[in-house]
């Protein structure tokens, strides 16, 4: 099987994965099947990491998304009560505008694409390398953007005093 | 079978961001439109990664693991968020959080 | 009354209702808590019991006053001798029968080594509510060795009825001393071994200490008796107090506590258990001869009158009230459990706590649900 | 080799066969190291344990998966019923990948990636799903509360359990679960030795990410019946318990690779201990005289003749094992398996000695005590790299 045909096949399953899961999150009346349905989506965006010479960032996506954003979802629907709310309306009032402008976005996406993909394929491959992924993404984290990196320590730091003081019971 | 190019990447991205923007704007249920946001911010990573392949260079997926922090951020703040308005309010739906105090 | 919601979630005001029992691994039988939570904080609890009625008291006026006795074994099941012990003790003073020393050395005896079976039941189930599986076998295991004296004394092992109104109905069998003594020799080591997993256990002393805690003029306020109020210091103890059976000529001491938790409890009844041996084995050094039964008449009529009189059982006080109208048939006969009566202070002991707690307390408590509901 | 595959799938052949041999066999070894646990427990509590499937209970967990999958499959009423089935399939689907990464031996390993170990502890954050999602689903109270609970227990021992690691991977510098154990080779030591305070930390927070006593509050059954798998029966139940095992195998795994020279035999520098790579033979050939010293013992003929067969097994693999290609193949699985036995073993010892905690001192320990001190193991290991 020669190797542009897996790597086709490899992409557009994962976009379907990642399309249907989408779509369904977005679409269910249940929370927890939304949530199941995100972290569908969320592995095919890691398969794609991995597909895309990014084998740290698809492990990372897998441990922070998965193990700990979607646990910490799960979590909260599990401590609201959404009984309630999966008996209600779903959508709201304005979901045909919102709809129409979206798609009206999404076309416009398309068009430029369209227009501009001869640019990608142009476009220079650069001179750098990927791999050893580990040891690259160590020096690119702590040697060119440690500013970046230390920031956004801070950023989860007052997050974290955010989301405890917000869902503390008596401040 | 084309060759899959970064076009690709992109237009799969676009597409994946649309879908979080149509959850955003019509769910009402807020714990779903922050699941939305989640899908609008990997469809940014997907766009970033795949230039990072493209172009050889680390940056991309570097800034990738920042938007991930940030969507754990933002998640741990939400979901703080939701507890507090549901414990003050007993709903989760976006159209019924109309008072700008409690 | 604790409101039940169907919709109660975790983050409601009020909260969340679950009921432990009564199938529920450590509720010790069908006692059903109806909890109320915060989380997994116990805002309040609510006993329901009842699961395990029979009417034993109701029996008892459709009986004579020995086809009664049996009934008495099957409500504190696990310390039936003592049960016997209680019964037969108060239609003696009902009767104003004499008992003859042997008699009351024997009974003692076995009353003493019933006390140990009770509390190793209760030590291997405590155990097991908190987590330590292997001290349930280990006390199983010296549990057989007592059950064994009593099978070959009267050829049951649970529910014994050794004891006849008026004495004994059996001579102690062949070797029935030496058998008591060498439970006494191995006793006290394996007691130890015991200790020594649990006692300096760090997680069993944070499991256990100021957990449940019921101070003493609490205890006395819940009527609470036994092992439960000795360890909240109360040095109260009906052998000493209102010596029955041969207890007066025995020596022994009275373990307390001193903070009421736990804890406490739990030495209490490790100390209790020793001085049990203790008492056991001058039972049968200095076992009297003579006849085992004293006078009683063919059939057992007492006057007209009533009588209560009670007995320290290994959970506590157990009482016999019975009323007589003369018949050969009791009146009235009302019995005041130690469980029911130390069962009430449950609430008291885990408000505030965690459930994990309340199933440390329960087992602390040492309820028996045969006693509890009769 | 006779024949040959095309090279474009040649590289996946043999990662395909570990893995089918991985599933298939994995269930059985799970049973046995549930007999082994019931087993090392009755010895402890002065019993024999099961006794009557075989000789000495040796069928046993066939039994037991037998009479697991002709159970009847209960659902409840108002449970979700897609949830229901889907939460053990994740369990144990994450656990069984969880092994994939997992270097039993130089050459009998599924892949070897460069970020081994960070993908393992990823997949097995993902287990945590099929928990919370089990508890939820059977819309019952217990199971909730124990889903809470060991998704809370998880996600915070997951910290400490990750900083731990980190000690051990300073000193290796790899992330690749097989360049752990050369790197081991080469520096001449097991890495317990130079990072004593992240293996006990590894080793507590592991305890408790496999929720086994003293942290084994998800389904402490005196307290809230069996936490998140209450309500789950029969085939289903026994995924739930099959995750668990490979749960611990997986974690045993780590802290063998990491901590304790995964496949290396030990002292594999010195020469004067060669004669340690013959043990898998001594070990077969003992097993079996150990096996046929049972059969002579037995009364029924008929355990008589199992174990006694048993024993010609045994004996049988140990001839195989002479062969010297065999033998080199065997010898990093056979001291593999072996340390991971061991820490199994005392998974089982401490589980049969000590009470249980309550939950709030679980988070205490795992907070105050485990994620500083982890983190305190860290900087000192840095600044000690650094210095030296």
């Amino acid at each position: 099987m020669p190797e542009s045909i897996l790597n086709g096949l490899f992409f557009y399953v994962l976009a379907v994965v990642i399309l249907g899961g989408a779509i369904m999150t977005i679409t269910r009346r249940n929370a927890v099947h939304s949530a199941i349905w995100l972290v569908v989506t969320l592995m095919g965006v890691a398969g794609l990491y991995l597909h895309l010479n990014a084998e740290f960032l698809a492990a990372v996506q897998i441990l922070v998304y998965i193990g700990g954003i979607m646990v910490l979802f799960l979590f909260v629907i599990m401590l609201v009560n959404l009984d309630e709310a999966a008996k209600q309306r779903q959508f709201n009032r304005q979901w045909s505008l919102a709809l129409i402008c979206t798609l009206v976005v999404l076309v416009e996406f398309g068009f430029f694409l369209m227009r501009g993909a001869g640019s990608f394929a142009f476009a220079e491959p650069g001179q750098g390398a990927l791999k050893p992924n580990t040891e690259l993404m160590a020096v690119a984290l702590f040697q060119d953007y440690l500013l970046p990196f230390e920031i956004a320590s801070l950023l989860l730091l007052v997050a974290i005093l955010g989301a405890v003081l917000m869902a503390k019971k008596e401040i | 079978m084309p060759e899959i190019t970064t076009a690709h990447y992109v237009m799969l991205s676009a597409a994946l961001f649309s879908i979080g923007t149509i959850g955003v704007l019509t769910r009402r249920n807020v714990v779903i439109i922050l699941m939305s946001i989640e899908l609008i911010l990997n469809a940014v990573n997907i766009n970033l990664v795949a230039f990072s392949n493209q172009l050889m260079n680390m940056s991309g997926q570097a800034f990738a693991v920042f938007v991930i922090v940030d969507a754990a951020a933002e998640a741990a703040v939400g979901l703080g968020i939701i507890i507090a308005l549901f414990r003050n309010k007993e709903t989760v739906n976006a159209d019924e959080i109309d008072l700008m105090k409690w | 009354m604790i409101e039940t919601s169907p919709t109660s979630t975790f983050l409601d005001a009020n909260e969340l209702v679950i009921n432990m029992g009564p199938q529920h691994p450590s509720t010790h039988g069908v006692l059903r808590v109806i909890l109320k939570l915060d989380g997994e904080k116990i805002l309040g609890t609510e006993c329901v019991i009842g699961y395990l009625h029979r009417g034993v008291e109701k029996i008892a006026e459709n009986r004579t006053y020995m086809q009664f006795a049996p009934y008495v074994d099957r409500m504190d099941y696990v310390a039936a001798v003592s049960n016997g012990l209680g019964y037969c003790e108060a239609v003696e003073k009902l009767m104003a029968i004499e008992v003859p020393p042997r008699a009351k050395y024997v009974r003692t005896v076995l009353t003493e080594l019933n006390r140990i079976t009770s509390h190793l039941l209760w030590l291997g189930t405590h155990a097991l509510d908190i987590g330590a599986i292997t001290p349930l076998f280990y006390c199983f295991r010296e549990r057989e060795e007592i059950l064994k004296i009593f099978e070959n004394y009267c050829g049951a092992r649970l529910t014994t009825h050794a004891f006849r109104i008026g004495g004994l109905q059996y001579e102690t069998y062949n070797g029935f001393e030496e058998q008591v003594r060498a439970v006494c020799d191995t006793f006290p080591g394996r007691l130890d071994e015991y200790e020594m997993l649990l006692t300096n256990n760090r997680i069993w002393l944070e499991r256990t200490k100021s957990v449940g805690i019921l101070k003493a003029d609490e205890a006395i306020d819940f009527g609470v008796t036994g092992p439960v109020l000795r360890a909240s210091g109360v040095k109260w103890d009906i052998r000493k107090a209102m010596p029955y059976a041969a207890y007066e000529e025995m020596d022994f001491d009275i373990p307390t506590g001193e903070n009421g938790d736990t804890y406490d409890r739990y030495l209490v009844r490790m100390e209790e258990m020793r001085q049990s041996l203790r008492i056991a084995r001058q039972g049968v050094d200095r076992l009297p001869a003579g006849p085992i039964i004293g006078k009683v008449p063919k059939v057992i009529k007492p006057p007209v009158g009533e009588v209560y009189h009670s007995i320290e059982a290994p959970k506590g006080e157990l009482g016999y009230y019975i009323v007589s109208d003369g018949s050969t048939q009791p009146y009235r006969v009302r019995v005041r459990p130690p469980s029911f009566v130390n069962l009430q202070a449950l609430d008291r002991m885990v408000r505030g706590l965690l459930i994990a707690d309340v199933v440390a307390v329960i087992g602390t408590i040492d309820i028996v649900l045969g006693e509890v509901d009769r | 080799m006779p024949f040959s595959f095309p090279p474009s799938i040649e590289p996946f052949v043999l990662p395909a066969l570990y893995i089918v041999i991985l599933v298939a066999v994995f269930p059985l070894i799970a049973g046995y190291i549930v007999l082994l646990e019931r087993k090392v427990m009755a010895d402890i509590q002065v019993r024999l344990g099961p006794m009557r499937v075989g000789p000495h209970g040796l069928l046993q967990p066939i039994a037991d998966a037998v009479k697991l999958l002709i159970k009847e499959d209960i659902i409840p009423a108002k449970a979700d019923r897609m949830v229901f089935w889907l939460a053990p399939v994740i369990s144990v689907v994450t656990a069984l990948v969880a092994l994939s990464l997992v270097p039993f031996s130089k050459y009998f390993f599924v892949a070897d990636t460069n970020v081994g170990l960070l993908f393992l502890l990823s997949i097995t954050s993902v287990g945590i799903l099929g928990i919370i999602l089990g508890g939820w689903s059977s819309n019952s109270h217990y199971p909730l509360l124990g889903a809470l609970r060991s998704t809370a227990q998880l996600v915070s021992y997951e910290v400490a359990l990750g900083f731990a690691l980190i000690g051990g991977l300073m000193v290796a510098g790899t992330l690749s679960m097989q360049q752990m154990v050369h790197a081991q080779l080469e520096q001449q030591m097991w890495f317990i030795f130079y990072q004593p305070v992240a293996f006990v930390i590894y080793f507590i927070a592991a305890l408790a990410e496999t929720n086994r006593t003293p942290f084994d509050m998800p389904e402490a059954e005196s307290e809230i019946v069996a936490g998140y798998h209450t309500e789950y029966s029969g085939f289903r139940f026994a995924l739930y318990f099959l995750a668990e095992y490979a749960n611990m195998v997986v974690v045993s795994s780590i802290a063998v690779t990491l901590f304790l020279g995964g496949w290396l035999r030990p002292f594999p520098n010195v020469r004067l201990l060669d004669f340690l790579n013959y043990a898998p033979i001594l070990a077969m050939f003992v097993l079996a005289f150990f096996v046929f010293l049972g059969a002579s013992r037995e009364r029924r003929p008929i355990d008589k003749m199992g174990l006694a067969g048993l024993g010609a097994v045994c004996a049988l693999i140990g001839l195989l094992f002479l062969v010297p290609a065999v033998l080199d193949w065997v010898q990093g699985l056979f001291w593999f398996v072996l340390k991971v036995f061991l820490v199994l073993y005392t998974f089982i010892w401490i589980r049969f000695t000590v009470p249980r905690y309550r939950y709030d001192q679980l988070m205490r320990i795992g907070w105050r005590w485990l994620i500083p001190l982890a983190m305190a193991n860290v900087i000192v290991t840095a600044i000690v790299m650094i210095l030296f």
